[in-house]
């Protein structure tokens, strides 16, 4: 069980880390957007599903419950993380952002 | 027991508060400022202070960046220094 | 000004980094400030009051009477807003659109008022058209957000949170709803008086228990009183009065912040935001 | 245990460093709120890490949850304010 | 080394602290805007309540919630020792003063916007020059 667990969080710990460097290296708004909402979303669920995994070690009914609050918040941020990058988006084209275009000759 | 995570947290702390207040724009100030209460949060939840952690969870991340926006919503976002 | 605030600034931090070397470590367990109040607080809370939440049994017991002014002050800070911000005056151009059919009025100097049914919708001058995705992700949580709160409230005792915590998230869920619809559906459900009345009863709710207990014979906010009119296990009646007293706190933080967060957002004119 | 979950709080600490070069120096002020954004979701998964290494994670989840929520609302405003008023940049620049 | 690193972990938290407040009373004096002079505010009120909660901490103990204490019933036999819990009584007088800062910033964003509405600008000196037009 143990060795899921790490699985688990280590999975995380990589899109967080995939996640992290593409809002670090991207060119534009919008293509850092891209791992921003994609990446980060799934790290947080995979890190917080390990941990409630983790805590029904010792099963007994706060544990139970207390685990069923974990998936109550990987719920929440699977459904409030795509809205808030959908409004950045929105935000960006309504403030007539422009997208990134690669430029041939000299260097962006 | 917990002391590497305080030091860290703590030194973003300060570059978030250096560059909340040098930046020339008020919105980026408000933006800014919510991330200083994140971490502010966190370090409080480190020190073990769990209720005082919870208050400025609500009340940064809510109710003062909102606060923040709709003031400038209705000022303006310029600002000189 | 630039130069003088910055020889203040590294003349006070000076004489503060040498205050430092004084002060014990960190984390240091025999600090002067754990030595002497706090361990009976620590040691005998638990019996006294039956709250295992130590904070909440300072706050709305031992100290409940600092708290009752903290609360008064919320409750000014947003009579302060109302008064700064709130104005009156009818917009006289006024701008309403049709929705099935996109149709837009345009009013010029009318003081009548139209009698509009659902179709005709208040438009700002700054409309924008609604977001569907956020609308309805909001309408799904807002529910849940407000639940929270009350649990938040109702379960300060045994975990953290308390009247403060939940206030300000059920306050936020109403910002929620100013957000994702128009600051003219908050207004139009939730009715600027009955924030008042929810404001001014909050805060009477914490005074109102205080006086209770003054008049069953004990002192001011002394809840172990309170047993004589309530039928309960007497060790469980001091959790039972913050409990009360936390649900008065949350009443008021709540209205306070929606106040606060209305008058401002609409320069008090009250018919368009953000 | 408790120390592979320490040392995993602290690489979060470190993938903060990034996000948070971003919420510093972003040419944008939307560029910004990615930043904060990605900084608030590493925020949640830190505190109840934070719960575990306490050996009392019933006490953070809340927090936890809470912030799920409201980080939603704070990025949900500063996206609004650029509905309502149009222009990326600084007023200043205008002038 | 050791020594050192100990020394560092002891007082570097309270370093920091200072530092925080410097720049927080640096913006309050020397800034132009009043809304950043209202986040300076911010910034040492913050950390002036980080200094009252550090003080409050203790090393290997627990945060100052009883334990074992959710059946409802209390009183779970052991007695409870003062060095076990973190110091609650910090944590008490900043929790309310976190939610009075908010209402009080709240307060002087209303004072802003008001005095937005009256004189167009929130520069100081632009204020200023005003005032002595009239």
């Amino acid at each position: 069980m143990d060795i899921l667990v790490i699985i688990l969080i280590l999975f995380g710990l990589f899109l967080f880390f995939g996640g992290a460097v593409g809002i670090l290296r991207m060119p534009d708004f919008y293509s850092r957007l891209h791992p921003a909402g994609k990446l980060d979303t799934l790290g947080i669920m995979t890190i917080v599903m390990g941990l409630a995994i983790y805590n029904l070690h010792h099963f007994s009914l706060g544990a139970l419950l207390l685990s069923i609050k974990m998936f109550l918040i990987v719920f929440f941020v699977f459904l409030s993380s795509p809205t808030a990058t959908h409004s950045i988006v929105d935000a960006g084209m309504r403030a007539g952002l422009r997208h990134w275009q690669k430029k041939k000759g000299k260097e962006s | 027991m917990h002391w590497q995570i305080d030091l860290i947290v703590l030194t973003f702390v300060i570059f978030c508060a250096i560059a909340a207040i040098s930046v020339k724009d008020l919105l980026a100030t408000a933006i800014l400022f919510g991330a200083y209460s994140f971490m502010m949060c966190l370090l409080w939840a480190v020190m073990g202070a769990v209720d005082v952690a919870f208050t400025e969870a609500s009340v940064g991340a809510g109710v003062s960046t909102v606060f923040f926006v709709a003031a400038v919503f209705r000022t303006s976002r310029r600002t000189k220094d | 000004m630039r130069l003088i605030g910055f020889i203040i600034v590294c003349l006070t931090g000076a004489f503060l980094l040498y205050g430092t070397t004084e002060l014990p470590d960190w984390g240091d367990p025999q600090s002067p400030a754990s030595v002497h109040l706090s361990n009976h607080y620590i040691e005998r809370a638990m019996e006294e009051t039956q709250v295992p939440n130590l904070v909440t049994a300072v706050l709305a017991d031992y100290r409940g009477f600092d708290t009752m002014f903290e609360t008064a002050v919320i409750f000014c800070a947003g009579l302060a807003c109302f008064l700064l911000l709130r104005d009156f005056r009818k917009e006289k151009e006024r701008f309403y659109r049709h929705v099935p059919t996109g149709v837009i009025l345009h009013f010029k100097d009318s003081k009548k008022k139209l009698p509009i049914g659902k179709e005709f919708q208040h438009m700002d001058k700054q409309w924008v058209p609604y977001d569907i995705i956020i609308q309805s992700v909001c309408r799904i949580l807002i529910p849940f957000i407000q639940i929270y709160a009350l649990y938040v409230v109702g379960h300060g005792d045994f975990s953290p949170g308390g009247g403060f915590q939940g206030g300000v998230i059920f306050g936020s869920s109403l910002i929620l709803i100013a957000i994702a619809y128009d600051l003219k559906t908050l207004v139009t459900r939730i009715k600027e008086k009955v924030l008042g009345i929810f404001a001014a009863v909050g805060v009477l709710i914490y005074v109102g228990i205080g006086f209770i207990c003054m008049l069953l014979g004990g002192n001011f906010l002394d809840y172990s009183k309170l047993a004589k009119i309530i039928p309960v296990d007497p060790g469980h009646i001091r959790a039972l009065g913050m409990l009360g007293v936390e649900i008065g706190v949350g009443i008021a933080v709540m209205a306070v912040m929606a106040i606060i967060y209305i008058n401002i957002v609409s320069e008090g004119k009250h018919d368009e935001g953000l | 245990m408790t120390t592979f979950f320490l040392y995993v709080s602290i690489g979060l600490c470190f993938l903060m460093l990034f996000s948070l070069y971003r919420a510093l120096f972003g040419p944008t002020v939307l560029d910004r709120l990615i930043g904060v954004n990605a900084i608030g979701s590493k925020t949640v998964v830190l505190l109840l890490l934070i719960g575990f290494l306490y050996k009392r994670v019933d006490m953070f989840v809340d927090i936890a949850l809470a912030y799920a929520f409201l980080n939603f609302i704070a990025v949900l405003v500063a996206s609004r304010y650029f509905h309502k008023r149009k222009g990326l940049y600084e007023e200043s620049f205008m002038e | 080394m050791t020594e050192i690193l100990s020394l560092i972990v002891a007082k570097y938290n309270y370093w920091l602290y200072v530092i925080l407040m410097m720049i927080g009373l640096y913006a309050m004096i020397a800034k132009n805007n009043l809304i950043k002079k209202l986040v300076g505010m911010n910034i040492f009120q913050t950390a002036i309540i980080l200094f009252y909660v550090s003080i409050g901490y203790k090393k290997d103990a627990t945060i100052p919630i009883i334990e074992g204490a959710h059946g409802g019933h209390g009183a779970s036999g052991a007695a409870i020792h003062a060095a076990d819990y973190i110091n609650p009584l910090p944590h008490v007088l900043m929790l309310t003063a976190i939610v009075v800062s908010v209402a009080t910033f709240g307060v002087a964003m209303a004072l802003a916007v008001r005095v937005y509405q009256r004189y167009q600008t929130l520069e100081e000196d632009e204020l200023r020059m005003r005032l002595s037009e009239k």
